[in-house]
């Protein structure tokens, strides 16, 4: 059988990384293949380069065993291969007619495509409505958008950029139905993820990078978990100590918080309660955008417009208060997003540490004191072994897990009582990733009260004390991480839960 | 009812130029790019302009002289902000002082010039008794203005060229993911905003006064600007706005004329009050102009990274 | 062919070497503008450079003009450094010279004065560009209004303002009519500092306020706030620093050092109200601000540099004959050449076949 | 002997028509007249306000030992300046401050705009006039006010509306002033601002017009009835010649239609006979002294008697500020 696409020694160089070194990658028609690799193993850019939108630095790609260059996006999608982005490339304020009509070729009729958008959608069980504006869909019916627009194209490749880190478990295994249907009808796909079990399930191929290079080819199925993570990462996937302890007392407690939008495109929330006590880790589950970013800001500071009462920190009503407020009060806070928000790419190292420590120490007078934040600087990077050339390295120099870890360490370093973090291991490589764990949970061990919010449902099982679900807004009562499973948390990531729960979670409270 | 006429044709003659700017902009814009320089640009067109009709007497020649004069200057500002990411309001800002500056050095020996003003009445329509004086009595200019202004709603809403500057004003990431030229389609847009701009100067100095003066275009550029927020990104309430504040420059004088007992200084001041409360009237509404306003609006994009 | 590549990290060389090199190249366009009217480009470059500062003098009249471009620089350094673009510096002056020049006409009653009077002159100046500033930062605090088109549009208005009261309620009375103030008497006039020039205090105003800016940006945590604001906003709200604070701080210390800057036209160089108090300070400093890097000590470097293209430009016209506007295009070249070197320390120029 | 200097210091560009164009014919006339003698230089466009000291300082530096300040905005430069070089003489235009080595010039604009306002009365039908106006200062209340005495004196129906543009060149603006007079019902419109916008204006529009400043028929061919205009050489060459002599004294020159400063000319040729013949009795009548635009009883629009008879005094003249009878409108900075 001719293959559908081979790749010969394909390299990319970046200013400070080869992201893809001498890559080689065949797939079938038909076949479902894995491209599987740990965070920054290269994987997005291989793909870029196969749909055209990256320019490889050398090596050659045949198509249907022809030799064959591709320009551009739109010349691969003459070619018929098709894209779901990792990062999804929509546009809120059109329709979804609009926004596939953008995906195909010129002179797609848009009143015809209606129809079709409608015909295909019912065709995979994909059901979406053509008129609606983006900004008023969820994830997982932005992902459909994604998904119908490459079907549409009728390609006879379809590149699918970890399609999963949005959806929920049920949901995940209605995109595999669709997948094996498209492949049964002959169509080749390429499935990029970094979760096992995922790609053990559903691919027949797998290809597995680490740092830019291949380090195997193989069949899934016939692999275990453990094989297949060493070829990822070289090791094993480290394993975590979770001791239990008892909670202390409650230090964070949110009391029918309600919040309205701040701006359309956000998420309302609707009557949030739970709490989090001295010595444990709160996780909260949930697709992306139902809430997540609303609830941090409101519960940080950043978002000061929720009832004072609703929010209480050590029970004191904190909800009108803004981020620095909360923070001389004991809180801590590591947002997902590191450069802009958690810090100021510009600045050095030492300069973002006043970010979160404004107190004596660093600030007499109302002037700055530079030796007193570059000592601490000097002390984080020390302590969480960030790789910076030292206190006056500007952030922006830092990758990502670097300064992740800086981020982490500037605010354990606070010493707080309360730690609000959001996907505390995002783009971060595995030791990276188990040394913030660590720490985390040796924070919680020190008796500080820790909500983590994460998409990895597998990262919250292992870290977490308790679990509570964020859909739509709403959060579900909390489940002990003992008590819960895969199955009943992703249940609940759908907005499904009873009020008989809700219920039990009062009496146990 | 007699003075009513002449005070519509007035308004609408006054409102042209913002009109034909502010279309120019509202292009830009939608593909996410903030041009502080229209004053600039007009200034330019409008010396270029005059420049060239009083050297070969032809007045189209001038309006084709202020457009080009407009796109090159735009075409350096897309070089500036669009490849080489300087940023768009340091750079527009630039633009209209460097404008300023170089009109008045151009312009020089063609102070005290001056044109013909070419009288254009419709055949018929241009006799009604009312709308006659009131509407078809306009500068070619006034009417092809109009049209544009159509022209720009079907391109936006009806053709798939405009869907696509509306996606690359939205995100930019995505637009490029999909295989569009993301600076080619700013760069586009640009040089249309940049030939309006200049259409919009050479109105000015070709018809409006015509004259050449340095500093002629007083802020008209700002207030076409401001118009584009105004009509919250839409062509036809662009239009409105622009003949609206025509009006109200020209209402001043013939409240004037009429006697009301204000300082002229004072209603002087309305055209630009104005700007000002109709911006504070429609920023207001936040959630309102973030649905409208171009999402990537003055934020530099770099399709290599 | 030579080639632009981008560079891994910014090059800090080139964030210091960009305005020595903007200058450079606007000397050399000045030149070929020289060239481009018939004359010696020596000769007028001479005349345009070295001509101002042959003597005291010369260097008297480069240092008034310096006075209000260095003060209103700095609070514009201020204001985009913390991403409020106040392009209105104009109105706050002009409206800083209404409210100063209006009280010392008021306190003035033909002799008295001093410097305890003068401060209070000066401080009511100050008050009156605050005030104008506020009025724009109210809209975009309150309502959400772009402060670019406000304070810009705010400049025409404070113009015609001026214009009214000149005509008005503070005509001279014994003027004939005429739209101007009485003079202000000499002990409501700023002390000269050089004797036989007419460089004035303002100019140590400047430098002080030059002073403080620095300390203000460079070393306190406000002015850290502030500029947080401006690079990152969400890390601003992180941190819990108030953008509203670092939106009416900045505009109200810009307002106060424009109305500076025009109180002391009023009460230096010119001694009354005239229906224009100012040759365009407020947009000239905003070039100054960005050649001077947002820095308040190279705002001084600047500020110097376009006080010289003033008065050069003012001597290339009577000395040869260049036009006038010769200054405004010096000002716009300047302004680019900047922003195209700047270009340089995010890329490299490479040559490649 | 070496040339004597004489420095100019304009407002606005030189142009071809306006108030500069005008004093730049008079200095031209004076290099005529002089020749050798004198050495002339001017500075343009420098703005009235701290930059015009030291222009003015600059000019004296150099040598030149006449100065000529041509705005009203250089006043007070001008004196500061003449304060440091006693030995320089100056002349400032239109100003009322003088110094043992400063004299000051002015003309009287007023007459010649009476015999317009014949002129304009005469020519309309509609017996309204428009006038563009700049500031309002008593030289263009002057005018506005003897353009009007002149229109109501041979038409009693006639009445004159105002529009203040607050500039004195802005061309956009004083084009729309004067297309709203026009819609207004003006047949007739003159200006007291710099630019040729509202002949130009006229003209497109098919109304008559009176020029000011200089002669603009080349903007108005049809339009144009005459232009009000004045003339400086002469005084000019007077004034350069004392200083040569040694024999120059401060003065305070206001000089009309009998010193040859102002003229109503270019009398369009669509005029009827009849009228250019009231016209140049009338001038005749103002040389001689026994017509005087001002003269009592003069009322202000409200109907308040503003003079009761005899011709009004150059210091009441100076400090008018109300519209007489006839004008539309109030005059509004009150
Ligand atoms: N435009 C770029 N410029 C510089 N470096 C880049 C660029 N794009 C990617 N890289 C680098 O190339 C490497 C590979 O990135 P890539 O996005 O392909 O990884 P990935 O395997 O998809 O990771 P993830 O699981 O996080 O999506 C990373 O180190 C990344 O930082
Ligand atoms: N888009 C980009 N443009 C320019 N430089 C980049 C880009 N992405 C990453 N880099 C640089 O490449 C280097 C590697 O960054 P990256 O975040 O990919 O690290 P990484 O290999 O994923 O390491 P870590 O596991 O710590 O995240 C850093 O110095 C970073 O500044
Ligand atoms: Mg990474
Ligand atoms: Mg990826």
């Amino acid at each position: 059988m001719t293959p559908r696409l081979t790749l010969r020694a394909i390299t990319k160089r970046y200013p400070a990384v080869i992201a893809n070194d001498q890559v080689d990658l065949t797939v079938l028609p038909g076949e479902i293949h894995a491209v599987l690799g740990e965070n920054g193993a290269g994987k997005s850019t291989l793909m870029k380069i196969i749909y055209g939108a990256v320019k490889p630095d050398a090596g050659q790609m045949c198509w249907n065993g022809t030799p064959t260059t591709i320009e551009n996006p739109s010349a691969a999608r003459q070619l018929g291969v098709a894209m779901v982005f990792q990062h999804f490339s929509l546009f809120d304020t059109l329709t979804v007619a609009e926004n596939i009509a953008l995906g195909l070729p010129a002179g797609t009729r848009l009143d015809e495509l209606a129809q079709r958008i409608t015909s295909t959608a019912a065709e995979y069980g994909l059901e979406l409505e053509p008129q609606r504006h983006v900004h008023t869909l969820s994830v997982g019916e932005c992902q459909r958008v994604e998904i119908v627009r490459a079907l549409l194209a009728k390609p006879q490749l379809l590149i699918l950029d970890e399609p999963t880190s949005v959806l929920t478990p049920q949901a995940v295994e209605k995109l595999f139905g669709t997948l094996r249907k498209l492949a049964a009808e002959g169509c080749s796909i390429l499935y990029i993820s970094h979760k096992l079990d995922e790609i053990r399930a559903l691919c027949h191929t797998c290809t597995v990078m680490r740092s830019g290079k291949v380090t195997g080819v193989c069949d899934p199925r016939r692999e275990t978990a453990a094989s297949l993570s060493r070829m990822m990462i070289g090791a094993e996937p480290p394993a975590m100590q979770h001791v239990d302890r008892q909670p202390g007392e409650t230090v964070l407690s949110v009391t029918n918080l309600s919040l309205a939008k701040s701006h359309p495109f956000a998420t309302q929330l609707t009557g949030v309660s739970f709490e989090v006590r001295a010595g444990e880790i709160l996780g909260v589950a949930g697709v992306s955008g139902n809430g997540q970013q609303e609830l941090l800001a409101a519960l940080s500071g950043e978002d000061p417009r929720a009832e004072s009462a609703t929010v209480t920190l050590h029970g004191e009503p904190v909800g009108r208060m803004n981020a620095a407020g909360r923070r001389a009060r004991g809180l801590g806070f590591v947002p997902e997003e590191r450069l802009g928000r958690g810090a100021v790419p510009e600045l050095s190292l030492a300069h973002n540490i006043l970010l979160s420590h404004q107190t004596s120490a660093t600030v007499r007078f109302g002037m700055v004191r530079f030796k007193a934040i570059a000592e601490i600087a000097a002390a984080v990077i020390r302590r969480f072994n960030v790789k910076a050339a030292g206190p006056h390295a500007s952030a922006n120099s830092l990758s990502g897990g670097n300064l992740q870890k800086y981020i982490v360490g500037r605010e354990i370093l606070r010493a707080p009582t309360v730690l609000l973090v959001a996907q505390p291991t995002w783009g971060v490589d595995v030791g990276a990733a188990a040394q913030i764990r660590a720490e985390l949970l040796a924070l919680r061990d020190a008796g500080c009260a820790l909500l983590i919010i994460s998409e990895e449902l597998d990262e919250l099982f292992e870290i977490s004390d308790r679990l509570i679900v964020i859909a739509k807004g709403r959060v579900s009562p909390s489940i002990q991480r003992a008590d819960a499973t895969i199955d009943q948390i992703g249940q609940w990531m759908s907005g499904l839960w009873s009020d008989v729960d809700s219920e039990a979670s009062h009496a146990q409270a | 009812m007699d003075a009513l006429a002449p005070l519509i044709a007035a308004s609408i003659n006054a409102g042209t130029p913002l009109l034909l700017a502010a279309l120019g902009l509202l292009i830009n814009e939608k593909s996410g790019v903030v041009n502080l320089g229209a004053e600039g640009m007009m200034l330019m067109a409008a010396v270029i302009g005059f420049a060239i009709t009083i050297q070969t007497g032809s007045v189209p020649l001038g309006f084709a002289a202020g457009a080009l004069a407009g796109m090159l200057l735009a075409g350096f500002f897309a070089l500036m902000t669009v490849w080489l990411g300087a940023n768009q309001y340091a750079t527009g800002l630039a633009l209209s002082l460097f404008g300023a500056g170089g009109s008045a050095y151009i312009g020089i020996n063609f102070v005290g010039q001056s044109l013909r003003n070419e009288k254009s009445v419709l055949p018929l329509l241009g006799d009604m008794p009312f709308l006659g004086v009131a509407l078809f009595r306009q500068h070619p200019m006034v009417y092809l203005s109009i049209a544009l202004c159509g022209a720009i709603v079907w391109f936006l809403y009806r053709t798939r060229a405009g869907l696509i500057l509306r996606a690359v004003g939205e995100s930019p990431s995505s637009a490029h993911a999909l295989g569009y030229n993301v600076r080619r389609i700013r760069l586009s847009a640009l040089l249309f905003g940049g030939a309006c701009c200049g259409l919009a100067g050479a109105f000015l100095s070709l018809v409006y006064t015509p004259l050449w003066v340095e500093g002629m275009v007083a802020g008209r550029g700002w207030i076409a600007l401001a118009l584009t927020t105004f009509a919250t990104w839409r062509p036809a309430r662009v239009l409105c706005g622009a003949y609206l504040f025509g009006g109200v420059t020209i209402l001043t004088f013939h409240m004037q004329g009429l006697g009301v007992p204000i300082a002229s200084q004072l209603l002087s001041m309305l055209p630009y009050v104005a700007t000002i409360v109709v911006l504070v009237l429609i920023s207001r509404n936040a959630n309102w102009i973030r649905l409208n306003m171009p999402a990537s609006l003055g934020k530099h994009f770099n399709p290599n990274q | 062919m030579l080639k632009l590549e981008a560079r891994t990290n910014p090059s800090t060389l080139m964030a210091w070497l960009s305005p020595v090199l903007a200058v450079l190249l606007t000397v050399l366009c000045g030149a070929l503008l020289f060239i481009a009217l018939g004359k010696n480009p020596l000769t007028g470059l001479a005349v345009f450079f070295l001509e101002p500062l042959k003597d005291v003098r010369g260097w008297s009249e480069v240092g008034i003009k310096v006075a209000p471009l260095l003060m209103i620089a700095i609070g514009l350094a201020v204001c985009f450094r913390a991403n409020v673009f106040n392009i209105g510096a104009e109105g706050q002056l002009v409206v800083g010279a209404i409210t100063g020049g209006a009280a010392g006409l008021y306190f003035d009653q033909g002799s008295g004065g001093g410097p305890l009077m003068i401060s209070v002159v000066l401080i009511a100046g100050m008050l009156g560009g605050m005030a104008w500033a506020a009025i724009t930062a109210f809209l975009r605090d309150r309502f959400n209004a772009s402060e670019i088109l406000v304070s810009l549009m705010l400049v025409y208005v404070a113009q015609l303002l001026l214009s009214y009261l000149v005509h008005g309620v503070l005509k001279d009375p014994d003027g004939f009519n005429f739209p101007q103030s009485k003079m202000l008497s000499d002990g409501y006039l700023l002390p000269i500092l050089v004797p036989h020039t007419r460089l004035h205090v303002g100019i140590l105003l400047a430098l002080a306020a030059s002073v403080l800016g620095w300390i203000f940006l460079s070393k306190s945590v406000s002015g850290f706030r502030l500029q947080v604001g401006g690079m990152a906003p969400l890390a601003a709200r992180y941190a819990g620093f108030s953008s509203r604070k670092s939106l009416w701080t900045s505009m109200l210390v810009c307002g106060a050092l424009s109305g500076l800057a025009g109180v002391c036209e009023v009460i230096g160089p010119i001694g009354q109200l005239t229906p224009s108090v100012s040759p365009g300070y407020g947009f000239a400093a905003i070039i100054v601000a960005y050649v001077g890097r947002l820095h308040p000590v190279g705002v001084i470097f600047s500020s110097f540099i376009m006080a010289l293209f003033y008065i050069g430009g003012e001597l290339a016209q009577s000395r040869l004959g260049m036009p006038s506007a010769i200054t405004g295009v010096f000002q716009g070249i300047l302004l680019f050449a900047l922003l195209a070197c700047d270009v340089l320390i995010r890329y490299q120029l490479r040559w490649r076949k | 002997a070496e040339p004597l200097g004489v420095g100019f210091v304009y407002v606005s560009p030189i142009g071809d028509a306006g108030w500069t164009t005008q004093h730049d014919i008079g200095r031209k006339e004076m290099e005529k007249n002089l020749g050798a003698k004198v050495k002339t230089k001017f500075v343009e466009n420098v703005p009235e306000g701290a930059d015009a000291e030291r222009v003015i300082s600059d000019l004296a530096q150099q040598g030149n030992k006449l100065i000529i300040t041509t705005s009203f905005g250089y006043m007070n430069p001008t004196l500061k300046v003449a304060r440091q070089f006693p030995d320089v003489k100056f002349i400032h235009l239109t100003g009322y401050k003088t110094a043992a080595n400063v004299g000051t010039a002015n003309a009287r604009f007023y007459e010649a705009r009476y015999l317009s306002g014949i002129l304009a009365a005469k020519m309309s039908t509609t017996h309204v006039a428009g006038y563009v106006a700049a500031f309002p200062i008593p030289e263009v209340l002057q005018g506005i006010n003897a353009f009007t005495r002149g229109m109501r004196s041979v038409d009693p129906k006639a009445e004159v509306k105002v529009i203040w543009v607050n500039s004195w060149f802005d061309p956009g603006k004083e084009r729309d002033a004067t297309l709203t007079l026009i819609g207004q019902g003006a047949d007739v419109v003159t200006n007291h601002t710099d630019s040729t916008a509202v002949m130009q204006a006229a003209e497109e529009k098919g109304k008559y017009a009176v020029a000011y400043h200089s002669d603009m028929k080349k903007f108005g061919p049809k339009a144009q009835l005459g232009a009000v205009t004045h003339h400086w050489g002469a005084y000019y060459t007077k004034e350069a010649q004392a200083v040569i002599d040694g024999k120059w004294k401060p003065t305070s020159v206001w000089g009309g239609i009998k010193d040859g400063m102002v003229k109503l000319e270019n009398i369009s040729a669509a005029v009827p006979a009849d009228v250019k013949t009231l016209l140049a009795a009338k001038e005749k009548d103002i040389v001689a002294g026994t017509l005087v635009p001002f003269a009592g009883p003069v009322r202000d629009n409200d109907g308040k008697v503003r003079l009761e008879k005899g011709p009004m005094s150059d210091e009441a003249l100076n400090k008018m500020d109300y519209y007489v009878e006839g004008v539309a409108g109030k005059l509004p900075t009150k």
